[in-house]
């Protein structure tokens, strides 16, 4: 609904449903199969960007037992639940990789895994772990400056972890003409983070390394 | 925030390499590589950055080498790269160790203290990213507890799905189905050499060049020995050796005021050194065939 | 959980967590991809059968907005809002054909559909028809096995082959477990061919494949 007036038939529309606007963003986070951005989900509902940013804040606290304002109601809560805490659902619903989606809680991940043969993903192996590591915080990166950071060859697992869709190529350096990598998106949904700014910050690692980055970019590693 | 440093436990006690094969692969799935091992015995003899631990740590890691050499059949070809990466790095450690500790007056000095940090500084980068590879791993170990809803699309909503147009031929697909299932990369395994940066030089080769110019003619000006050199890693390479000379008293340096010039002269009897005895360390620690770095 | 021992042992388990045992079934229900009888739901979650049948029938319940007993507290809702009725959520719990599923409510069908079909094209993006030859030459075959091949994760593309009904589920690898993929009848059809022997042999220009898959398979992480 890109036209101002669709999108207005629309949002009187869903007001007129029963559960509202609320419960229409419910329904199609129920049918996303990857994250979904707001603006997605606002186009596809017809409403405002900052109307859903909204709804999502309601339902994350919903889904995590908190009472919010009581659905359908466009003003306030109902007075017999407002406030109320509640036990969590056995869902809940994130922001990851800069899309919302729903997740079942990790607390029944035990029972969930019963149920769920797909999706199950092998763990990352050692040097795998640390080669995702140097190519999230560096990126992007080429094999050779990962390789120096590691001290080992990592043409093998940099070609795992590109099968496993965690990293990929991301063009040429102009200068030496190398293949450069980064991070994926699934990676940042694996990582159940909404973008890379979310990573810990290398610097507390790094004692007493200032300047040290020039030295090798100096030294093209 | 894990500690790292744990993994010294796990570092092989080079002795027992060779007198348990049964091992071997486990303890070697214990490090990724030999950063990370020389982390490992670093943190094993709780250094204290000082030249003396620097020796100890620099040997025992040749001789770790050299046992899992010596156990022949442990050494892949990833292996071999790796060794050469970390034949680098002991490059740069030795040169640091053959300078005189506590004389800093120099200028070349404080250039050479500066890759010892520069060596140090990495491991502490490594480190870092190991500490890193931890939370990732946490983190993601974490997340795989959470299921994302991903069914499949509701039947009446599937149906709504605009009919699938397909135009290819059974023998068009056959061409398709070649070529996704062509190995993409064609190039047949082996030793990588592109994180070497350079072609790779050989210690004893350039000893022998210099070994046999200044055996051979008067006192000669560093600049004039690198004169030929067709790389900065020949100049370098180069300069490591008159390092390595000078250790063993074959040469003596010259130089009457700070990067004034640096002139070298043969003090050893000409008999009495080879390339041979020099730098063992680096060289017969390459053993695989073909040695790589032999290859010009 | 077979034996009965673990079974009480799982149901203690349960009622100690957030939500209790019908957010663990919650959780199962939301992320399940294909309807779940009441008895697999039961062993799944370690209980009887009798407290499934409830625990479904007070979520349904709850889904289309009748409050029902409170959850996380084993006997009796609280009495704020205990029997007040609510606005139905965006979804609904169903029993299709033995199986129990949660859809979107069928009130917002326009909405989702239109969500749905936002980008949808008639055509198989390059990606999904390499991932279909690779499938209908390998199959059965695990996505993680397509992935080594095509150096790239394929997991949503198989998932757009499913949904497009030229793929299926062929059961699970008996060493690894992974979910194994194969053509459908419906791919036969759109190919025009009676069955899989029709498709052209591709071997005979692919020399040295068998040693490239065995690489694959020694690097497995």
């Amino acid at each position: 609904m890109s036209d101002y007036e669709d999108a207005v038939a629309g949002l009187a529309a869903l007001g007129e449903r029963p559960g509202g606007a609320r419960a229409a963003l419910e329904a199609v986070l129920m049918v996303i199969d990857q994250p979904a951005t707001t603006e997605e989900l606002a186009a596809g509902l017809g409403l405002g960007t900052a109307v859903v940013d909204e709804l999502l804040a309601e339902l994350q606290q919903d889904y995590n037992g908190y009472t919010v304002k009581a659905p359908g109601t466009d003003a306030g809560g109902s007075p017999a639940d407002a406030g109320a805490s509640r036990a969590p659902r056995g869902f809940e619903l994130r922001n990851v990789a800069g899309g919302w989606r729903i997740y079942s809680r990790p607390e029944f991940s035990d029972v969930v895994g019963k149920f769920v043969l797909d999706g199950q993903t092998a763990r990352l192996t050692q040097a795998a772990l640390e080669t995702m590591a140097v190519i999230a915080y560096r990126q992007p990166v080429s094999r050779a400056r990962v390789s120096a950071i590691r001290g080992v060859n990592v043409d093998s697992v940099v070609r795992t972890l590109v099968q496993r869709g965690l990293v990929e190529e991301a063009g040429t350096d102009p200068e030496s003409g190398a293949l450069l990598y980064r991070s994926t998106s699934y990676f940042l949904e694996r990582m159940g983070i909404a973008s890379l700014e979310e990573l810990p910050p290398i610097s507390p690692h790094l004692p007493g390394l200032e300047g040290i980055e020039e030295f090798f970019d100096a030294e093209r590693m | 925030m894990a500690e790292p440093l744990t993994l010294a436990e796990n570092v092989p006690d080079a002795e027992t390499a060779t007198a348990r094969k049964g091992g071997f692969e486990v303890r070697l799935a214990n490090f990724t590589g030999p950063f990370d091992l020389l982390l490992g015995l670093i943190a094993k003899h709780k250094l204290d950055v000082t030249e003396l631990a620097l020796a100890t740590v620099t040997d025992e890691f040749i001789k770790y080498i050299r046992r899992l050499q010596e156990i022949g059949e442990g050494w892949a070809l990833d292996e071999a790269s790796e060794f050469l990466v970390i034949a680098a790095t002991l490059l740069d450690l030795k040169a640091a160790r053959l300078l005189p500790a506590g004389e800093v007056e120099d200028e070349e000095d404080v250039a050479l203290l500066e890759a010892r940090d520069l060596l140090f500084a990495r491991l502490l980068q490594y480190k870092a990213f190991k500490q890193l590879a931890a939370h990732l791993g946490e983190t993601l170990e974490n997340e795989a507890r959470r299921f994302p809803r991903q069914v499949a699309l509701e039947p009446h909503f599937a149906a709504l799905l605009p009919e699938l147009i397909w135009r290819h031929s059974p023998e068009q697909f056959a061409g398709i189905a070649a070529k996704a299932l062509e190995p993409k990369d064609t190039t047949p395994p082996e030793v990588g050499v592109d994180h070497l940066h350079g072609a790779p030089v050989s210690i004893k080769e350039q000893a022998e060049i210099l070994g046999f110019r200044l055996q051979h003619g008067r006192p000669l000006s560093f600049r004039a020995l690198v004169a030929d050199a067709e790389s900065t890693l020949v100049v370098v390479v180069r300069f490591l050796v008159l390092l390595e000379m000078f250790r063993d008293r074959v040469v003596a340096f010259e130089q009457p005021a700070p990067l004034s010039e640096l002139t070298v002269r043969w003090t050893g009897r000409p008999e009495g050194w080879s390339s041979e005895n020099l730098s063992e360390e680096y060289e017969t620690g390459t053993a695989p065939e073909p040695e790589p770095e032999e290859e010009q």
